[in-house]
């Protein structure tokens, strides 16, 4: 029994993390939010992490990329939660998956290489609100495309868009295309959103696109949980430090025990969602038969647990933790994202009801 | 049981109506002017609508203590949307100088805060300091000459800072004295070049509070209120208001009739979202609460109305709305799904909530205080030992 | 404004609380409790109780009774609840109550003297299992009885059932019809139930029973909301006191604020109710159009409120708390027929949905 | 990543199955006699199989530590239905002897212990004390002739104390000392007269705890374990266990799996229970979190058999799994319905469920206990000031 990362795994986190320790600590994240206008991500931490190598990890070595699996990119994912990275990441390596698993050979070695180096900029089109997010609820339909698709990643920036269609298949869009973008005023100024309106735009089915679309779609899942561990576990460390240097009436709060119960139930609710996450990953990458139900239970439940986690930890700063300048509301904001997007809690589990023949 | 006023009751609401329909709107029409609401105000002190509990001496209506009244007036200014005379700070200052202020603050301050024409904010939080109030570290020392204070540190949590004139302090005047001691409460004009408001932009993008900094801020020495390193005391005056938190219930009410027009406005699985068992129970739970909150501020006032002891629940009342708001703001979360994620849709009155829920748990005191008030106050749990100083702090910014 | 007990009501309360403190104090609960065999009522109690005229409470004068308002009864089921009093009170109550409200004045007049006074014992047979216990769920039919009642308190010892029919309507049943009870191993010993199952047994209808039978419903969801408010209050104030006396470590627990805070969300969660149930009995008396509503949210919140505070009560005791011969299980208990008698928390939910419109 | 323990195990897994099948069941057929068990533990120990960390030269296997081999031994033995060798009370007191027992006291217990014929239970709490073991009181006394201790007083939350032959105890034994000192630990044969134990009965009706009870009660002068007045360090005693949490998951994973089965077989508005959303949903929750447990468990154990550090989910398992067994049992709660109050009906096994969750949290130290020990041990916060003495007592009862 061996369910740990490996010394590869740790030497990958730990590279990531050291990156964001020096490119992206709290002030910077609070600089690139706070930019005037349209949110924005940081062009030169992302390409910093694409030297790194983070968006060639799941694409095969023979187009470039390195060739692991999805518990890698997640526990990337998590490092990234951690720090609220604002880098593209999530619509990226989704698309980027999407075309390893479902392109032709010919469409892989088009498309792959640039993703893979990070010298292009891909994201996914899934979400078609409220709520419908899964392949079977997707409806654009046609040759070229004419629809709408909401809360598509980064969709501004992107070189190419992989979109769901109605029959669950996959194409790809690419920027030239005939589609309008319109940036959300999204409550997550680190992972901008748009709205896309396709208006008859050019678009390339993906080869086994059908076969890769449900697959996406679970890995979306467990990329969101591992996000909001991440997120989450930090909140936690973030609410337990404070405690123990915050003074009141003479000495550190978290000498008061109500406080610290409060903080022991958010570490009981997030420690053990880690192995979730973990899980959900590993099954995608190793147990067939189970990737699709763990991967919709550890979204919801990490997700729900992320966004309660923020507002424990506003509770245990007190008014500081409420202000814009505290690092609690843009943890809040990308809890709120991890929430909502590829649908709530609530629909998740009752996909992993179903999957379950309850 | 009646949870009405009762008949007695009628003609005097009659007579406000009367008051209210011929006195507001203005003739001009201009809903906002301070010189509208100033005239409005101070005709409503002279029928004796408003500041009941001021005495005329004070440029109060110095009528007897009648909740009943009271609510009714409130209700009815309410609906006619007459300004209702009451200006946050300025409530709590008032009781203060009733109490503790020499003649000349008394007739200086008071009649002009109750028209509005000064508006005073708080200046009781620091960085660092919060509910703890004992560790404050703003200083006033007097100027050489003796005639006036020179205040140097920072405040901060002064709601509306930006729009008052004038804020109340406490402020450290004996260097030398030990931490609990030497606080006095100081009366300064903001209008001056010592002072700089920075506001505190709060999650939701709000802002609602400031930092107020002093740099050299100077005051007269004779805006010292009570006796000179005993502030403490001074800010434990109160007046008995009449309050009788059935208004205090309009948020909470406004909030669930929303709510329930957006589950019905809002769809899940083709059908109006209210039809989803889920959130249809959900839904249901969330009433129960609510009329427990109705209901049990009508028994709390009228307790007060009829003079009884017994009423617990007004303790109780600031946490239970707060938990009852995060609840129904989740219950919206999980409706409006997607939107959820997005500030600059049409939800986003349901994000603020979402937020402030949690800001109402940190305003006028954290959920933690309220539980160490009622721990105390209705439980009759004794004072724990490290938070002995806590409550005093309490008491000094209740 | 006044939403307050009046003299007379403090009264009546003091007269039964004070009648509970001498005569039904922990001790003798327990010795009820734990008397060997099917469980019984204390006839003693009853007895003085009904001397004190609690059965008389609603009958209307004319027929013996004290002629008041449901108020006055659910205030004095709070103090039932309140000493876990192991009387026959609901049943007989609520029969009482069926008679004077859907008797003829001749069935009135040949009933309820008896019931007012306590000389005689009746009892509702309402539910059918599993969860059908509203008039419109209700299947008995025909001129003579055939079939089962669920969880009929008392049945054993009542002198007659006031059964609910088919058609929603009430028909009296006495005591030597043709029907069998069997006691159940209920877990509330001071309350019993039984199953009643009746093979043509004659019944006579009550003249306005289907006016009645609805009425009588929602009384019965006030009673027993009244009995968990009574019995949740109780398990703060014993928890609380512990908590005083209790010391560990040196200090009585009180002053570890992680357990203060349990207490006060025991206490958050109790006292506010009361104001529910207060209003749900004076709805039900004077604002005809609110009663149901009222009723149904006065039963669901209580009964669920008052299993929590239970739990929370055994583990404010410690491993005292989980004995058979401490006090709580005996609340427990009577938290879980109040949950479940007359249907769970979630149908009077629904219920209570259905009213409001939505 | 691997969730089996990998094919270099399946040898083993194989001899410890064809050893279990060719000793158990007993060939007379009988499960249940003392004799047959104890046949059984013989052979295993003499296989290595069971008391792995226990020296031969008093009764053990003396295996090296492999909690994977633990494993599945502890699977292999389930699966059969055989004898564990494990005795509550047995596996507690045994640290000690090793630790701190004198040779002849290994000697006389140790061995009998593993095989069952001596079976131990722990006196520690006591009515008024707890976990709070400082206060405790029950005394002991030299005798005259200075041959044996006088033992008087109580000791309560005794496990299985009516099936036990002796019982390991703290008692006071040094009457001038202070309270947190002149404590000892003893060893008592309860089979005497000065010996009554009295069952506590449960909520439940179920028994599983004792008050026992010491009047003049006797015990050799040498049945003192450690040094006389120092029991409290004696306690601290502890092996490292081969344990991993997996065989401490089995009783959730069936209440989940009864859980699953009940929501089939009830019905909710005509259509199993499991198909109504709240219930669908809510057990789907449930399942999350038990995922979760189940996970992090194995990450737990994977930490242990790899000698690495980072296992904060073992300290916090225990509440995790009180948590969410009251929460199944809430689940099943809402889908009996009427059932939930008869006891002597169809679904006792739920209400007793119910229940039990509340004394999971109580039995070795309530929730409040474990949520000090995580604040500390997990979250790294400073010690209580309050609990400093809690700490201690909870390390003696551990």
């Amino acid at each position: 029994m061996n369910f740990l990362l490996s010394p590869e795994q740790h030497a990958l986190v730990d590279s990531v993390s050291g990156l964001l320790r020096d490119r992206c600590d709290a002030l910077h994240v609070h600089q690139v939010f706070d930019t005037p206008g349209e949110a924005a991500f940081d062009a030169a931490l992302w390409s910093a992490l694409s030297e790194l190598g983070v968006p060639a990890i799941m694409v095969p070595e023979a187009h470039g990329g390195l060739g692991l699996e999805l518990i890698d990119l997640a526990i990337v994912s998590e490092a990234l939660g951690r720090a609220a990275a604002p880098v593209p990441f999530l619509g990226h390596a989704l698309a980027a998956l999407a075309i390893s698993l479902g392109g032709s050979e010919e469409q892989k070695e088009r498309w792959l290489p640039a993703l893979a180096s990070g010298e292009k900029i891909a994201t996914v089109a899934f979400g078609e609100s409220p709520g419908r997010w899964a392949p079977d609820e997707w409806t654009l339909l046609g040759e070229t495309l004419t629809g709408t698709k909401t809360m598509v990643p980064n969709a501004k920036e992107a070189d190419l868009i992989v979109v769901g269609l109605g029959t669950g298949a996959l194409a790809v869009v690419e920027k030239d295309a005939s589609f309008t973008v319109a940036r959300l005023d999204v409550a997550d100024r680190t992972r901008p959103l748009d709205t896309v309106t396709f208006t008859d735009a050019s678009a390339e089915l993906l080869a086994n696109g059908t076969v890769a679309a449900p697959r996406v779609f679970d890995a979306a899942a467990v990329l969101l949980a591992a996000d909001a561990f991440g997120g989450a576990d930090h909140c936690v460390n973030m609410s337990v430090e404070y405690a123990k240097i915050r003074e009141q009436y003479g000495q550190p709060i978290a000498a008061f025990q109500g406080l610290r119960y409060q903080l022991v139930a958010m570490a009981l609710a997030t420690e053990p969602a880690r192995g979730l996450y973990w899980f959900a990953a590993h099954a995608w990458d190793a147990l067939p038969e189970k990737a699709r139900h763990a991967a919709g239970q550890a979204k919801a439940h990490l997700a729900e647990t992320y966004l309660q986690v923020t507002r424990d930890t506003v509770e245990a700063h007190g008014g500081i933790g409420f202000t814009w300048e505290h690092d609690t509301h843009i943890y809040m904001k990308r809890a709120m994202l991890d929430w909502a997007w590829l649908g709530t809690p609530s629909r998740h589990r009752q996909r992993a009801a179903d999957l379950a023949g309850w | 049981m009646d949870l009405g006023f009762g008949p007695e009751y009628d003609a005097f609401r009659a007579e406000v109506r009367a008051f209210i329909a011929s006195h507001w709107p203005p003739e001009d029409g201009d809903l906002k002017s301070h010189a509208n609401e100033r005239a409005f105000v101070v005709a409503a002190i002279e029928q004796g609508y408003m500041h009941r509990s001021i005495p005329r001496a004070y440029g109060g209506s110095e009528q007897p203590y009648d909740i009943a009244r009271a609510e009714i007036i409130r209700e009815e200014l309410t609906r006619a949307r007459a300004p209702s005379g009451r200006i946050p700070g300025n409530g709590l200052v008032v009781p203060t100088l009733l109490e503790w202020g020499t003649e000349e603050q008394k007739q200086r301050f008071i009649s002009p805060t109750l028209t509005g024409d000064i508006v005073w904010c708080q200046g009781f939080s620091e960085p660092g300091a919060g509910s703890d109030l004992a560790s404050l570290r703003t200083r006033a020392e007097l100027s050489s000459d003796g005639t006036k204070w020179i205040i140097n540190g920072s405040k901060i949590w002064t709601s509306h800072a930006h729009k008052s004139t004038h804020i109340f302090c406490l402020v450290r005047t004996e260097p030398g004295a030990p931490k609990h001691a030497g606080i006095s409460y100081l009366l300064i004009d903001l209008r001056q070049p010592g002072v700089t408001i920075r506001p505190l932009v709060q999650m939701t993008r709000q802002k609602e509070f400031n930092e107020v900094f002093f740099d050299n801020a100077e005051t007269p020495v004779d805006m010292l209120v009570g006796e000179r390193g005993k502030g403490w005391n001074v800010t434990r005056s109160t007046l008995k208001h009449e309050r009788s938190g059935i208004s205090a219930m309009t948020w909470p009410l406004s909030m669930f009739r929303d709510l329930v027009k957006l589950l019905k406005e809002v769809e899940r699985d083709g059908q109006p979202a209210i039809k989803d068992l889920r959130i249809r129970e959900e839904l249901a739970a969330i009433e129960g609460e609510l009329m427990s909150l109705v209901y049990s501020t009508y028994r709390s006032t009228s307790l007060d109305i009829h003079n009884q002891p017994g009423d617990t629940f007004s303790t109780m009342r600031k946490l239970y709305m707060t938990d009852l708001a995060g609840r129904m703001a989740k219950l919206a979360r999980d409706a409006v799904e997607d939107d959820f994620a997005d500030m600059g849709g049409a939800r986003l009155k349901w994000i603020e909530r979402f937020m402030i829920s949690l800001s109402m748990s940190i305003a006028g005191g954290t959920s933690n205080i309220q539980r160490n008030i009622i721990a105390e106050r209705v439980l009759g749990l004794p004072r724990e030992r490290t938070s002995e100083r806590a409550a005093n702090s309490q008491g000094a910014a209740a």
